[in-house]
């Protein structure tokens, strides 16, 4: 109910419904509403967003690297990553001898769920939004922690030491770099002076320089390092390369899902897409003015304001461009250790985010 | 005791106990390999850890056992040849200079001039191509994967160069007793100037994306470090050795086919970063050798003598009179030679030969000891084996 | 100082043949052999062990050495009769012998005593014979998988 | 769920059953098949899995200049769960030979194999002499495609993958009736084999699982066993002769077919 009410999309779509069928609007239709468009989004964002960032990615590295990549399954190779999600759903599920059963058939739902419930909060342009959360920062932060849990449980229900070195590497990380994440995220939410996404995208409404990444000039000195910090911290958390050592394909063969086949592997495969691409949205919307433009147009009063459309190509470049910017460090670096990676968090991630959190407070008390 | 396959894992040295008693450790035991995207090939290796950290590493070889020696005694000479490509895959015509060196020492057979100048080249060429793909090979056990396909597009090349002589991308069969079997044109002699001046160019480009890369730097500067008094305890030679601070190259040790006519250098580590006989110094090491193999082969193409390019009084039949000869000579991956007995027989009495892989890697055991997995990826990659000369 | 010459001096009783290219030294004495000719010789390098079968009654195994400065190769040689051959190890001088001398016990079944580790290295453990002797019969099976037409 | 380690594992696709042509060609059935080997040959994910010279071949083909990734298939996956095909690419030796059917084992269904190069194909230049070489992967996992050479050349591989790629779409095809001279080839017959229609599914030829009972003692080896024995007990007491002779009867010492008698006996065993 508290979701229905807070999105308008869903409150829209509970007194259409209601309207149909010549009633008053009640709790129920609310729930519906809200169902729809969880549903909806499920279909329109996430299927598209694991499957073409799989596509990117490999198009990309492709490039990078003097290849052509997939050009051969439908146009440019379009529907390759369609090709590979039909193959893996018809594949053979194997639940290999020894495996903790429940926990091995869990586990990737939890983490697909986990990634992809991120995307409730993502305010994708004005207005649309599945639920915006007043805690909606601190929600999206909390997902991520529920995703280790998911990748704890498959690499230990594997019964396969690989799969338990990755995961106990997972948890080391991950949970080591919520600490530089959350800090680096409470940075433009003392800023907004809210923990909600959409109030802190329109804490930066107006031209460029009310971005809070240079948010009138003065905040870069805290706000550039914070947004390096969660960027970094961001990739650590999605397991992206240089930190991809959960799965470390050349240390540990396949890491945690080294024994999930099909669809079950499909599940962690393409929520890593997801999580990197609801960080960046969330960079962006916390950094980068998430859905206004640079020039204003959407700020209030401006020729734009409110057009959804308008928003939502902005957001969708700003997030891409951070999305492959991210493809693009993955096929450039090498992996780091796991020791370094430890190193890197605590003695050099979380004192800068502690300046930079002491820095925000301070601008935030002067200016 | 534990034992996992014949293979006696010592027990002793666990880690002092830190932990509080109720804290239940247990040392893990992994079987990497032989299917493992880093043992390069079909190596195992049973690891015992303490969590991440290496407290033993014990490499299994034998799963590319070819039987090549036996080969070797039942085939006549000719035929007995193309086996040795097939030993050492990335570095296949200075396997064959390591067979036929020692045949011919020991049956006395004159080599033209031309012959020595185009094993030389068409060997150098092998080797270039050997240590770029080790070389991309190490980053992509590091994670990096874009330098190893920027490596291989001038592999690609130098294959092409090589096929152009011999008619094989991979496995040649080239170098023969008394000489090579084809001549190479003058086009093909400009191709490979131009070829050098490609790889030349692109040194640059590897170096910056791979080799001083910064999180590269810290994976393997100082990590896993063979001094020269381990390397030469355990037969290892090449690379490795040089890196080690020894400088024993055999072609300038012990000059053979005419390498004493050119002028190059032997790098030897350490180089500008690191401490002698680390990862990162085995793998500067590599890109140093590509430059003075680079050298040697323009020299070489300059210098090439007129003349035939094969003895003719060695023809199919041709068997060697009663000896032997042990002959080494410097390949890719360190020294290869053989120790070949001759009864006068249509074949060798007995051909063996060294890999120096079987060897190099022979020291994984005491120098992992304490890595990281990680590191011993490092190790691993920094060695570079090849399983066909290893397993032989 | 040539290997026979310091081989003669230090161990003259220990000596069967010597020439320029090699010196055959008894099978006991291969040890003390080998140390005369890392001390005098400035052998630093065990290069190579090869195992030659030489039928009907003889084995031999054949050490070489490598010098690095002036680069040579030394040679030592070792023969043993075929029925019971049997060498003392020299793994615990020179690392590289260890997987040397398992190789040649794996093809060629001349055995080191001493080794820490006597196991067939390249061949798994229950094959049948040494391949590298010249009576060598090729097996028929292994494990199922057929190894003839 | 099936459990992995399962020998004689059922077909992940039954043999195609024959309908009535026209309600063959118009449910939608088929038309699913049809997506499901459509999207099984454009995502053939090789395992990554080099034994030997080969192997550098097939990263050549993953490489810049040849680029398998235009079919899709550039996603060499470390784990033998997560891949459909096994390009067998070397020489698979006796010691390698339980590994390669452990890991077609641990493969997910459906997985298809490629025997890359002359070694894989039968035993290629090692025929003769190799005595530690298995003449051919197809003895101890069933092949789809044999891809001949030493080694073949990255062309060649990728033509192996997309005549691969015909094998798979071959069954919907028939099945879709879009091949209208076509009639049902006879069971087990060579053209049922070639497509891909085979009543006899691969793993029901290969012999399968036979290192798991690798320590289970063959009648042959007890009788050695015993003779064995029985000559030990006669070296051991040489006065007792007479009765061993007669107490246990020369078990006759099993000799195998075409093996030249054995070498004079050494002392097996480590130092």
């Amino acid at each position: 109910m508290i979701l229905a009410e807070a999105t308008p999309l869903s409150h829209h779509l509970a007194t259409w419904l209601a309207g149909l069928l010549g009633m008053q609007p009640n709790w129920l239709f609310s729930a519906v509403g809200a169902l729809l468009v969880a549903t909806v989004i499920l279909l329109i964002v996430v299927t598209p967003v694991g499957l073409g960032g799989v596509y990117l990615e490999r198009k990309l590295a492709g490039r990078m690297q003097n290849r052509r990549g997939p050009n051969r399954v439908g146009p440019y190779g379009l529907l390759q990553a369609v090709a590979d999600g039909v193959k893996l759903l018809a594949k053979e599920d194997i639940l290999q001898r020894g495996a903790d059963s429940p926990l091995f058939r869990f586990a990737p739902y939890l983490v697909f769920l986990a990634a992809f419930a991120g995307f409730v909060v993502l305010p994708f342009a004005p207005g649309v939004i599945a639920a915006d959360l007043d805690v909606g920062l601190f929600y999206f932060l909390a997902l991520i922690a529920l995703e280790t849990v998911g990748i704890v449980m498959a690499g230990w229900s594997s019964n396969n030491k690989w799969s338990l070195l990755g995961a106990m590497r997972e948890v080391a990380q991950v949970v080591s770099y919520e600490l530089p994440l959350g800090l680096a995220a409470m940075c433009p939410a003392l800023a907004a002076g809210s923990l909600s996404l959409v109030a802190i995208t329109d804490y930066q409404a107006g031209p460029i320089w009310n971005w809070l990444l240079i948010r009138h000039g003065y905040w870069a000195i805290a706000m550039v390092p914070a947004f390096l910090l969660f960027y970094t911290a961001g990739l650590a958390a999605a397991k992206r390369a240089p930190f991809d050592l959960p799965e470390a394909e050349s240390e540990l063969t396949a890491g945690f899902h080294t024994e999930y086949s099909g669809m079950r592997f499909g599940m962690f495969f393409l929520p890593e897409y997801a999580m990197m691409l609801s960080l960046s949205a969330v960079a962006s919307a916390l950094f980068l003015g998430g859905y206004h433009d640079p020039l204003g147009l959407s700020a209030p009063g401006g020729a734009f304001e409110g057009a959804w459309w308008w928003g939502f190509l902005w957001f969708f470049l700003k997030t891409t461009f951070l999305f492959l910017s991210q493809i693009v460090l993955r096929w450039t670096l090498p992996r780091i250790r796991i020791d370094q990676v430890m190193y890197l968090c605590y003695k050099v991630l979380l004192p800068i985010g502690m300046g930079c959190l002491v820095l925000s407070a301070a601008l935030r008390l002067l200016g | 005791m534990t034992t996992i396959q014949g293979v006696r894992l010592d027990e002793g040295e666990r880690a002092a106990p830190t932990l509080p008693r109720d804290i239940l450790t247990e040392e893990l035991v992994f079987n990497m390999g032989p299917q493992h995207p880093s043992t390069h090939g079909v190596l195992r290796v049973v690891l015992r850890t303490d969590g991440e950290v290496v407290r033993e590493a014990q490499p299994l070889i034998g799963n590319l056992h070819r039987c090549c020696e036996k080969i070797l005694e039942s085939l006549t000479y000719v035929q007995g040849l193309p086996y040795v490509d097939r030993m050492d895959y990335l570095g296949a015509l200075n396997m064959e200079m390591g067979l036929v060196l020692s045949v011919e020492k020991a049956a006395a057979v004159e080599v033209p001039k031309r012959a020595q100048y185009l094993r030389v080249i068409l060997c150098e060429i092998n080797r270039v191509i050997s240590h770029l793909f080790a070389a991309g090979q190490f980053g992509l056990d590091m994670g990096a994967f874009t330098p190893f396909l920027y490596m291989f597009r001038e592999r690609e090349e130098g294959l092409t160069l090589l096929n152009e002589v011999t008619g094989g991308r991979l496995l040649y069969h080239y170098i023969r007793y008394g000489g090579v079997t084809r001549d190479v044109s003058d086009d093909w002699k400009r191709k490979c100037i131009a070829w050098c001046d490609q790889v030349a160019a692109h040194m640059d480009e590897y170096n910056n994306l791979l080799t001083y890369n910064h999180i590269f730097l810290n994976r393997t500067v100082g990590v896993a470090i063979i001094d020269r008094e381990t390397a030469l305890r355990y037969g290892a030679t090449g690379p490795i050795l040089r890196a080690a601070g020894v400088p024993r190259d055999l072609r300038k040790d012990m000059p053979y086919s005419c390498y004493e006519d050119f002028d190059f250098k032997v790098p030897v580590g350490p180089h500008d970063k690191g401490v002698v006989g680390d990862s990162w110094n085995r793998h500067r090491q590599r890109l140093l050798e590509i430059e003075e193999s680079l050298k040697i082969i323009r020299q070489a193409i300059t210098k090439l003598p007129a003349g035939d390019v094969s003895n003719p009084k060695v023809t199919r039949g041709w068997k060697a009179p009663e000896g032997e000869a042990y002959v080494a000579s410097e390949a890719p991956r360190g020294e290869i030679s053989c120790y070949f007995v001759s009864d006068g027989g249509k074949a060798p009495y007995r051909a063996r030969m060294r890999g120096p892989s079987f060897y190099n890697i022979s020291l994984l055991s005491e120098t992992s000891r304490g890595l990281l997995i990680g590191d011993l990826i490092a190790l691993m990659g920094s060695i570079d084996i090849t399983l066909g000369e290893c397993d032989r | 100082m040539t290997p026979a010459e310091a081989l003669r001096s230090a161990l003259p009783d220990a000596v069967e043949e010597a020439t320029d290219a090699f010196v055959r030294v008894k099978a006991e004495k291969v040890v003390e052999a080998a140390r005369v000719l890392r001390e005098k010789c400035g052998a630093e390098m065990l290069h190579q062990i090869s195992g030659v079968d030489r039928p009907p009654d003889k084995m031999e195994v054949v050490y070489h050495f490598a010098r690095l400065k002036p680069a040579a190769f030394l040679c030592l040689k070792v023969s043993v009769p075929r029925s019971n051959p049997v060498v003392p190890t020299l793994a615990n001088e020179w690392a590289s012998a260890n997987w040397g001398e398992r190789e040649t016990w794996d093809l060629l079944g001349i055995r080191f005593s001493g080794h820490p580790h006597p196991y067939r290295i390249l061949l798994p453990e229950d094959w049948e014979g040494h391949p590298l002797r010249k009576d060598y019969a090729y097996p028929v099976e292994y494990h199922g998988v057929d190894c003839v037409e | 769920m099936t459990e992995a380690t399962r020998p004689g594992r059922p077909s992940y696709m039954p043999p195609p059953e024959r309908f009535d042509p026209e309600v063959e060609q118009t449910i939608l059935l088929t038309k699913a098949e049809w997506l499901v080997d459509w999207s099984r040959k454009s995502a053939l994910w090789p395992l990554g899995f080099g034994l030997a010279c080969c192997a550098i071949e097939m990263i050549s083909t993953a490489m810049t200049k040849f680029d398998i990734s235009r079919f899709g298939a550039e996603v060499f996956r470390a784990t033998p769960r997560q891949a459909d095909v096994m390009i067998v690419a070397g020489t698979v030796t006796h010691k390698m030979a339980p590994r390669v059917q452990r890991l077609w084992d641990q493969m997910a269904d459906p997985k298809w194999v490629i025997a890359m190069g002359a070694c894989t194909v039968g035993g290629g230049p090692y025929f003769k002499y190799g005595y530690h070489v298995v003449k051919g992967v197809d003895k101890v996992v069933p092949v789809d495609i044999y891809l001949p050479g030493c080694p073949p050349r990255p062309e060649a591989l990728l033509e192996a993958i997309m005549r691969l790629q015909e094998l798979v779409e071959a069954r919907s095809k028939r099945l879709n009736g879009k091949d209208p001279g076509y009639t049902p080839p006879e069971k087990g017959s060579r053209q049922a084999k070639k497509d891909g229609l085979s009543p006899v599914e691969p793993w029901e030829t290969a012999k399968a699982h036979k290192f798991d009972d690798a320590k289970k003692k063959t009648e042959e080896d007890e009788a050695k066993a015993k003779a064995a024995a029985a000559a030990a007990k006669k070296a051991a007491a040489p006065a007792a002769g007479a009765e061993g002779a007669s107490g246990a009867p020369a078990a006759p010492k099993p000799e195998r077919p075409a093996r030249p008698p054995k070498p004079p006996e050494t002392p097996e065993g480590g130092a």
